[in-house]
């Protein structure tokens, strides 16, 4: 199986589903000629045309309400979002339209459209490039959110993404990118849609994660299994509809659970996760419900030495491990 | 006796009688509103009154067989000629499980049917302007010679995705109508506390296309301007900015009280102006209506109307437990 | 000591404050000759004249945008956005700049504004009158955000956020407006924000909510005191930041929590309240965190079937009371 | 001999020859912060190379001690013009403590400051458009004549708060200059797919306020245009939209790839017209500069450049814990 990186599966699924479908088609800033400003979208422009690798005008909420149109119309879009902080010009288009559009019509229209954008820190991107943004989609019904953690995931999950008949938020963590590679078999393949996966199998304490806290918690599960602990790590994979079910068993396996995430602790993905599993399975539990997330404040400075006391790693993941394998 | 405007637009008599159909019946439909309000027996009504003349000279310039339809609240007008009827409109004013727009989920005036061409609509005003920016694009990237259209009120055109979906589609000429039906107020707010240019048709030079300012209570004159935009965007010259010059002749909604922020006298002059007073006139003076065949009009109206309200009163709600469907594709029921 | 209603203490608190405070304005649509549709704003166009009292545009992120560079520059805007559900096209206004002004400007600069927005459902709105969007802004550090149930807190908290040198959200919830009437001391007093308040003392099991279903909960709760089961209810009053210690002290008290909101269940705020009590006081809890929420579905319809169904009620409040103190 | 324009302007020799002097100083601290990114120094530049002219000719129509500035981030010729030294500068680039603009949590470009009357900006383009229109109106109530400067690029102006704020200023009659910094790109997407219109200034009549486009290469016409704009603003006027036409030299930023979008001979041609190569020959025509004064105003710079870069490299960061500072008002410290 051939070695490929997190961006590259990004641009595999756009070209794949391209040749697949003549109605799939990308729209952003950037997009075209340039590749995309993290080049996820090389080469599709010189091989699908300036029409369905459209650079559009600097404006989010168009490009969003577009895509809304022309999927109403019967087009399968996929939006970029140049960075996923500049996302939020067209909260109103997800929120109000894309997610609402099939239940306010009875199901009489529908919104097939994909909006990818890539999220998160660690590359000196400061306050505005590098924000975790998921949590503000996963309390709207109607919407899907998807964040992968590793190529293969991406791979499977984009395309059905773009096959699926409802909005699908795409996010991609940007310090993947080019970190982090992976195997992905030479067939065609699809992973559906709000299931999770269990990454790593252990029986002393369970991780819940996604994006690169996922690799930073395989790590330190690493370092810990050296102090005789073994630890089970899930991959929540999809962030809306969560795989409940899949939650509560890796929660049920150890008793003791860590959710981490880069985004901020309080209100992040971690708060829903955690609730889930106080109110399936309490009895089970033999340590509180842990979270470790990044501080409460505004979002990520640049100040290298300010950026690494808001960035997790596996250090920090590390000790919270051990910390809960020991309590 | 005055010129014949119609027949030099191409238009037969019975064309411009059409109209005047549509745009009575919306006005009756549209009042019955009202009273079922002001009774108690529907929560919610906001009206069309006083844009009908606007709404169907548009709407008559589309083609019901290929184009389509973006509205916003105000348009039953546009909505009837393109093919939703009273029982339609009554069904969804008593949010019953038969309203082809929404099943009963959205107030009235939240438009859509995809057999009408009709795009489904929300509240947040303006979010339907780039929506008809993106059926515009896709129909061109399939070569089709389809054309959009889109209304949105004066204060709306203030809201960002005016100006972003304008853009848009001055950027790739794409076929879209942007129709503005300026009635002076957005709810109290008068149009000097709302924009600062002469029309808001001045603001189509921003976006490289034209805009046009008409007389919204002239349909024919509003039939004019858009069917001459229709053909330029039909063979790829892009969008037109027109702005129907017009009035709200009602209060902005069933929850409103317009009497705090304008005078009675001002609505009572507008009122001389109403487009189906005018168009009324004129059908008479140009010899094709009167008197009798009028009132028969009207007659056969209200029984459309009454037949409507009776159906729709007595047509089952969508059940409770509906509350839970249609969020997500439903896979068995495919 | 007077009772008056809920829109009639926000009405009173804009009021006071703009007569204690010639930087205080307010801003928004429909606000001056017509009151406010909700007539929040009636009598202060006649009391402080146009300018204080200022009719925009329809344009929100204008609304809010504008708000931010009148309190840079010394002001105190108060921002009417006509109904919650409006308040989208200014996310981007709020999130990216009101939450950042002072952290990216390291103090230099600040953005005391206050935006009240009307919420929440059971008055035929549908979906866009109805919405609870207050879960959105809970998880941006930087902001704050309120939502009162009572007249009494209505008035002392709207006060503070005025005073507030940070930009405060203000959600009122629009079946309280009149449905909801209370005493206030007719001598000025102000509440603090971040502050919850126990609303009813109680030993079986503690509830906690805030806004309409508050109201539900103290009825449910005087009903289920006839089966013999007493319920302790705390108001958040402030959902973010929450005032962590006073959870922990309601849910230690019985060891049985029950939260509730009208917003739809995942990802609302009941899944960070559950989360602090998890991780803060696990082993004192007898049975599992339950939260009772509105369904996940798009929104909130319009037809009277529909909206009873998604609506709570101090039936179904007091039915997952029951079940609660009967576990 | 060419004819005196900047006496005909009203400024003397000594001012021209500062304008002169903050064009270079930008374009030479913009310089260095290119050579220490390429040196693994600083993490990231974003320009103002190109534009120097129209930022500093612009900035040079206000009154520092009552103005405010809500500028971009390409804007050092404009901050610096209001004070901001070649010290704070590279205390940004460096992302040291004592940054003024942030404290090192911003990237460079991110002005603010208060001493300067610059609010602080973000990097989500645009959003700077209504603050600006926000501290205009805070002016006005309070009865004040200060005028605001807000700038932005060309494809900017396609984002809703464009849109919103510029109509809300022309409504409201407000002191702001909305200066477009149109350099022919939004990273790599050209003008031609950004927008439709002739000239952003195309857009002010929406807006019912002048709009004016000028040479951006041009410090003194762009000065003129600015000036007169600002006496309209401040005797209550309204607004004015200019949009400076110019070129961005340089990548769009340290992490950009020019070459993949626009021409070599393109970049070639418009460095031909660099305000910096025109205005210096402008200078020395007048007669008020010569090679050795030019020389050692130069030398003056690069000895400013290099006592800010020496300083900032070796400022203190801000504390790893200081990140949890500053969310929100920090009592104690009152
Ligand atoms: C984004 C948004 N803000 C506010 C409202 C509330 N609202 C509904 S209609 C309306 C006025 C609209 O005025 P205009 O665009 O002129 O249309 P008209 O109703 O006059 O036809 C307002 C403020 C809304 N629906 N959407
Ligand atoms: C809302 C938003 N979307 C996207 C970006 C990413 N971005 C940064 S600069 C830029 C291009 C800006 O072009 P223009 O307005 O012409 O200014 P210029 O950089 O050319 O001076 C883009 C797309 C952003 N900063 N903000
Ligand atoms: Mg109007
Ligand atoms: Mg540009």
């Amino acid at each position: 199986m051939p070695v490929i990186s997190y961006i590259e599966a990004v641009t595999t699924a756009l070209k794949e589903e391209m040749q697949r479908d003549k109605r799939v088609f990308v729209l952003g800033e950037d997009v075209g000629v340039r590749g995309g400003v993290f080049r996820a979208t090389a080469g599709l422009y010189e091989e699908f045309g300036e029409q369905r690798v459209m650079d559009t005008p600097l404006a989010e909420s168009a490009i969003v309400g577009v895509a809304i149109g022309a999927a109403a119309y019967g087009m399968r879009p996929i939006a970029e979002i140049q960075f996923a902080d500049f996302i939020m010009p067209a909260v109103n288009q997800i929120l109000s339209e894309a997610a609402k559009m099939r239940y306010r019509s009875n199901g009489d229209w529908n919104c097939p459209i994909v909006i990818r954008a890539p999220y998160g820190g660690g590359v000196h991107g400061a306050l505005y490039h590098s924000q975790s943004v998921e949590a503000l989609f996963c309390s709207t019904p109607g919407l899907k959110v998807v964040a992968p953690s590793t190529p293969y995931d991406v791979l499977g999950l984009l395309k059905s993404a773009i096959r699926d008949e409802d909005p699908v938020l795409f996010f991609e963590h940007k310090r993947c990118y080019r970190l982090i590679k992976g195997e992905v078999p030479n067939k065609e393949y699809t992973i559906p849609i709000g299931k999770a996966d269990v990454k790593r199998v252990g029986d002393d304490i369970t991780v819940i994660s996604y994006g690169i806290t996922l690799h930073f918690a395989l790590q330190a599960a690493e370092k810990l299994a050296q102090d005789g602990y073994s630890a089970h790590v899930l991959d929540l994979r999809t962030l809306y509809p969560l795989d409940k079910e899949a939650i509560v068993e890796a929660a049920r396996k150890t008793g003791k659970v860590l959710i981490i995430h880069e985004d901020n602790k309080t209100g992040g993905l971690g708060a829903e996760v955690s609730a889930i599993i106080a109110e399936e399975c309490l009895f089970e539990l033999d340590a509180p419900i842990k979270r470790l997330g990044g501080p409460d404040v505004p979002a990520m400075p640049y100040s290298p030495p300010m950026e690494k006391f808001f960035m997790l790693n596996p250090d920090k993941v590390y000790a919270a491990m051990k910390e809960l394998a020991e309590f | 006796m005055v010129e014949n405007k119609h027949q030099a637009l191409g238009l037969t008599d019975k064309q411009v009688l059409d109209m005047y159909y549509y745009m009575a019946l919306a006005r009756k439909v549209d009042e019955r509103m009202w009273l079922l309000n002001r009774a108690g027996k529907i929560p919610f009504v906001i009206s069309c009154q006083g844009q009908e003349g606007a709404q169907v000279g548009a709407a008559f310039a589309f083609d019901k067989t290929k184009d389509w339809l973006c509205p916003y609240y105000r348009d039953m007008g546009v909505v009837a000629t393109f093919g939703m009827t009273a029982r339609d409109l009554m069904l969804s004013a008593f949010a019953k499980a038969e309203d082809p727009n929404s099943g009963g989920r959205q107030m009235p005036g939240h438009f859509g049917g995809k057999k009408y061409r009709i795009l489904s609509g929300s509240s947040p005003v303006t979010t339907q302007v780039p929506h008809a920016v993106g059926m515009a694009l896709a129909g061109k990237m399939e070569g089709k010679d389809s054309v959009v259209y889109v209304s949105f009120g004066d204060g709306s055109s203030n809201q960002g995705d005016f100006h972003e979906g304008a853009n848009f589609a001055g950027v790739h000429k794409l076929p879209v109508i942007f129709f503005c039906e300026n009635n002076k107020y957005a709810i109290s707010v008068p149009l000097s506390k709302q924009v600062a240019c002469g029309s808001i048709a001045d603001r189509a030079i921003g976006y490289g296309f034209p805009g046009i300012s008409v007389d919204g209570n002239d349909p024919l004159e509003v039939y004019r301007v858009v069917k001459e935009a229709i053909e330029r965007a039909r063979k790829g010259a892009g969008p037109t900015l027109i702005e129907a010059v017009t009035y709200r002749l009602v209060p902005h909604s069933s929850d409103d009280d317009d009497r705090s922020y304008r005078s009675r006298e001002e609505v009572e002059q507008a009122r001389k102006k109403d487009s189906l007073v005018l168009f009324s006139a004129y059908l008479k003076e140009v010899g094709i209506l009167d008197e009798d065949s009028e009132k028969s009009l009207f007659e056969q109206i209200q029984e459309e109307v009454d037949e409507a309200t009776e159906y729709a009163e007595h047509a089952p709600y969508p059940t409770p437990e509906s509350t839970q469907t249609k969020v997500y594709e439903e896979k068995e029921s495919l």
